[in-house]
């Protein structure tokens, strides 16, 4: 057992250091760390950053443009982006639709769309859920008929995370309601400026409106878009979910909020003395660090696990559920550190705000947009029903 | 014992319920005012008719339930301190009650100075300032008077998370009045912490309730939600703590005029029942709603936020637990 | 709304204090406060002291020869008792067979086993729960035959309290097997000493040999034995189960537990001071008193609404839920703040304990006896299915 | 990084669990002697030949799934503390470690003290004393040890949670030979937490693991209790923390011999998470079995027991927890 980095981790955790040390705009760092507002073009901006370093696809293999990382290097590039609270690279195209393509796409969909991703004339965006189909994904009924050399497209998609930015779309659309709900899902690439596509977005509790609705209405989209085979999305679906999840720990995040609540705790003041000297709140915060400290160890053992050749189990469930668990407590804790002066509204436009006030308006706006952390991605409930079933084989 | 509504706040129960249903946002103050609801919250002495705890409790229950967003609280808690310190109290207007300071959880003093009859310095997040005739402003230890124009006072408005306007007051050498030490106002602040405590409880029932309803609405693999076992068990702990926090605001109730050190007890207990399970009943009714729980359109969002609110006014679970455990009076 | 006693019940509270004070022997009162052994003759005792004050069955109507009390009564009774460590009334016959034989029972019945009851000529255990049908109580499979006047029991009875001192069950048994399974199960009063009743003990793991498996051989028991009428059982068993529950939730127990809590960590050095000063144990303690604050009130809102008539509905569901969460917490404390010295194994007979450490041992015994109060009586789990059912149709 | 155990620890690995198949009770030791386990768990300067944090937690996690109840941690950490010191360590025998003190939770020093060159006072809790060929004793600030036969020393045992016996020890004037300051001791006792630790990781996994066995096979309302979803979950929420624990000593044993505070914040970390999941195993275990799970003679009972003792021993959680959060060292 050996728990350290090998030379060569090092090696490119400094490189890592160095390019955000050196291409991450300060005032770009601080609207990501008081979870404001990015632009579209502040999104743009650090992929293209990335990509002309070769690193915006981390997880690609090098034959499609990506930097071949080894799981561990993708932790550690992860991770230490968030401590420099750099933006989240957008995970649509190079996360999610880049490996299907990879995997299940032809050849021509591969030399059109991946270069697309990597050069930022796509943005995509990700068509799952629905409104009746939410934890019951399956359950999905936005239809897609074939005529001709096109499908016609109907229906309604939900939660879609900047679609308003986007102006491609991958979606699970049904073709079929033979067999099981499972059997007629096929896996469609829709350009969204077609016309009968509509986008409405969705305001969230914290004031953002990072999500949206799409709405279909006979929409013609080529037939060439189908990825893989019709009634087979699916496979390629749950392909996508259980894949590319390196980050779902969200250990850099964790580690970057903790440093926050450190400081907060410190500079706050409780019976005239610092916060971080009150052994209450201190044991509290010591219990969350406690659990990052395991939790960190139980992503990289199951990171190495996976990098010699272990197919991925229940471990991304279980990193899922305890990864949330510690952001919500450390965003719950953060919140609480500022006492009654946390009651201002975050994202209020030209309303009025408290003077300097951009920390706990921060903390705020964390607490509230973060109840997604549980929910999105599968909610903790699914995941435990996952494991649980898991556990009832085994 | 008996834990009853007497025959007269029934009445007013009905009165208020009716007023909730056919107002709200501008209409609603003169139209509580008028039904003589706002008078019920004070005494005889202070120029209302009722001000018991009973009263107080159910009035706001009832507008946490109706999710009304209202400056009555600081109004009820100026009104009772300004009658007990012999000034005249402006009637059918706003007071503000200034107490949170930036830079500290909850402790007075630390962003704010007296200097002998003039305050320097900032208070935060006081509701309903921009339009009070008075507003009342604690220090390290004393209760102070400031009036609206007063000289070297500016106000910064904004909104807040339960949908009032606040504001942050910078004080420059501003003229106020001492009314007294704050221990001297341990009734009116403790009818302060029932009024938010039971603004909570109308707001945590309302949360739980909906979640109810979304729960045996939703189908989800062909089954509605509530069929689920673990999701039904999590309703039922949501409905154990609901009646926690019921008694909680009871015994505050209950206890409102009895000695300082009883009294103080049990409004600590309820200020942690009523954080601890308002923060629960956000955290598990979003949950329990998935996604839509999170939208601002859907009737959550409010409550979620005033949730947060109710826990963090007038000192918040975490800080009236230390004060419990550590036997201390409710303030300083 | 009133939260004071009425004088009559601050005059009856003065006269539970008075006999309590006089009647109640101060051994046996540490006997029950460190958790220890009870003889057989320490509870009669103690029974045959309030039969003799009119007290030993105050659920019951003056009319059987009970003291008629109000709720408040018996809970203002249960909460001095508790507190001042009297013996548990043995509620068997007390408190569950009384009430069904008085609502259920013939006048023949009712004429012969009261008053045996009343003046311990009898000792009842009760005989529900089987080996196959635990949480799923309808499930039993113990059968009584009719042959001629009697009726002949086979089958086994489990976790049965106190069976050892028992010289009668009351039990639920199978008569038919048509129907659903609540259809076919009768009420039946057996004498444990006819021939074919076997008792044999089940040691828990604080040691204790307070419940027992019962064995039923070709039992013979006459047919006039029978409660009610023939297959109706269940609907009596729930009758027992719903009502006669005023102590369900254990406030008097929590209080003294709590008092014991405050006593041991005035007592235990921490950091050299004493550990009720620590601010996160304190805080801890805290906690669960205010828990106990607003259960203790919840418990008698529910009693006077249901002395206003009101009927019991989850209440004691809820009640059964919090009073054990509140009690296992308080144990568990209790356990943690004797720290390194709580590690001798209670009840072990004669191989030696450690010097002075009966407190300590019963602490121990405390925490590990008392994990049946969430399991027994009808699990939290089937409690917190019985509030959803309510929830769900609500 | 590699979390894989290495060819001899596999090998280590398969010859223990041989072992404990073959042996119990009174033969347990000797076996274990004879296929060099104990001396794995001292360094070649101990006089042992591994010693290694990865060898220790792997032996005791065995030791743990297998319920074996051996003064074997105070002899691994008396072993290595004589040897630091410079001590002959007694070989093949049973050493003891007295830690604990009646009267306070872990403050050493309360019940006990030095008086130059004798001890006086109790010690309590000490596993293996009556069988000990020498006993290390704990005061405020320092390590000592004490020989079994010492005029004014007395012993008074008992059984213990865990399955072994302990001992009370009462001090007169007993001659004790000082062995250096007890922060001197870091790497011998944070070796004995990762122990602790390690066994009860192997309890915890053995407690899951019966739970899961019984889910499945009982059947309540017709069905496996696993199918029903409220405990299905809470089953996949002990998987989590299984891992969380597992984790935390893995932690440990990579740190062992790293930096004094380093190591320092690890071993409290460890200790944390262990006794934290610990309880909650004992609780959850017993409560998703039912009945069942409280009886003497099924197998969960000696593993809750055996929870708790893991939770208590040098520390339990709420104490690390404390120290960890002031950022102190792991010993006075």
């Amino acid at each position: 057992m050996d728990m350290r980095f090998t030379p060569d981790e090092l090696a490119f955790r400094d490189q890592v250091r160095a390019f955000l040390q050196t291409e991450l705009d300060p005032e770009l760092a601080r609207k990501v760390r008081l979870h404001q507002h990015l632009t579209k073009d502040d999104m743009e901006g650090w992929h293209a950053k990335l990509h002309a370093r070769g690193w915006l696809a981390g997880n690609w293999p090098t034959e499609f443009g990506g930097a071949g990382w080894t799981a561990i290097q993708r932790h550690i590039f992860e991770e230490e982006s968030a401590l420099a609270h750099a933006p989240r690279i957008v995970p649509f195209g190079i996360a999610m639709l880049g490996p299907v393509l990879q995997k299940f796409g032809s050849r021509e969909q591969q030399d059109h769309w991946l270069p697309r991703i990597l050069n930022g004339d796509d943005w995509w965006c990700q068509g799952y859920s629905e409104p009746g189909a939410g934890s019951d994904l399956a359950g999905l009924r936005c239809r897609a008929e074939r005529q001709g050399d096109h499908y016609v497209v109907n229906g309604q998609k939900t939660w879609t995370t900047l679609g308003q930015y986007a102006n491609m779309i991958f979606c699970l659309v049904r073709t079929s309601t033979e067999g099981k709900k499972q059997e007629g899902i096929s896996f469609l690439l829709i350009d969204m400026t077609t016309p009968g596509v509509t986008v409405r977005p969705i305001v969230l509790l914290d004031g953002t409106a990072e999500v949206n609705e799409v709405f279909f209405d006979d929409v013609r989209v080529p037939a060439e878009n189908l990825v893989g085979e019709e009634n087979q999305g699916w496979t390629y679906a749950k392909y996508l979910l259980t894949h590319e999840r390196t980050n779902i720990a969200g250990v850099g995040f964790a580690t970057a909020a903790l440093d926050n609540l450190h400081r907060v705790a410190r500079a706050q003041i409780h019976r005239g003395r610092p916060l971080a000297e009150d052994p209450v709140f201190a044991s509290e915060i010591a219990a969350v660090e406690i659990e990052l400290m395991a939790m960190s160890t139980t992503n990289l053992r199951m990171l190495s696990a996976a990098a010699q050749g272990q197919a991925p189990g229940i471990e991304s469930s279980m990193l899922k559920i305890k990864g949330t668990q510690i952001r919500q407590r450390l965003d719950a804790l953060t919140r609480r550190a500022y006492g009654g002066h946390a009651l201002a509204l975050p994202a209020t436009g030209n309303e009025g705000q408290p003077q300097d006030a951009d920390e706990v308006l921060a903390a705020t706006a964390t607490w509230l947009n973060n109840r997604k952390l549980s929910i999105y991605g599968g909610s903790n409930e699914i995941q435990r029903g996952i494991i649980a079933g898991a556990l009832a084989k085994g | 014992m008996d834990f009853q509504l007497s025959d007269d706040h029934r009445m007013l129960q009905d009165s208020l319920r009716g007023i909730l249903t056919r107002h709200t946002g501008e209409g609603l103050w003169p139209a509580l005012a008028e039904a003589g609801v706002i008078a019920a919250l004070l005494t005889e002495d202070e120029g209302g008719f009722d001000g018991s705890g009973a009263a107080v409790a159910l009035i706001f229950q009832e507008l946490g339930r109706a999710g009304a967003a209202l400056p009555l609280i600081p109004t009820m808690i100026a009104g009772a301190a300004l009658a007990q310190a012999g000034h005249e109290v402006p009637e059918g207007t706003v007071l503000a009650f200034a107490d949170a300071e930036p830079g500290t959880r909850y402790d007075r003093g630390v962003a704010i100075r007296a200097d002998g009859d003039s305050l320097t310095g900032r208070k935060t997040m006081v509701a309903g300032a921009e339009d009070a005739a008075a507003i009342l402003v604690t220090t390290a230890d004393a209760l102070w008077l400031v009036q609206p124009g007063a000289p070297g006072l500016t106000l910064r408005g904004y909104p807040m998370m339960d949908g009032q306007r606040g504001a942050d007051l910078i004080l420059e050498a501003t003229p106020a009045t001492r009314l007294g030490a704050l221990s001297d106002f341990g009734r009116p602040l403790a009818r302060g912490v029932l009024a938010h405590s039971a603004h909570a409880l109308g707001t945590i029932t309302a949360a739980v309730d909906l979640t109810l309803d979304y729960l045996k609405q939703r189908k989800q693999f062909g089954q509605p939600l509530i069929s689920f076992q673990a999701l039904a068990h999590r309703a039922a702990d949501l409905a154990v703590e609901v009646e926690q926090a019921r008694s909680a605001v009871v015994n505050l109730s209950g206890h409102l005029t009895a000695d300082a050190s009883l009294r103080d007890r049990h409004l600590q207990a309820c200020k942690v029942t009523l954080g601890r399970v308002a923060r629960l009943v956000a955290e598990e009714s979003v949950q329990l709603h998935g996604g839509i729980g999170m939208t601002e359109e859907y009737a959550l969002a409010g409550m979620v936020r005033r949730l947060m609110t109710a826990d963090t006014a007038m000192g918040d679970a975490d800080w009236h637990l230390d004060r419990f455990a550590r036997g201390e009076p409710a303030w300083a």
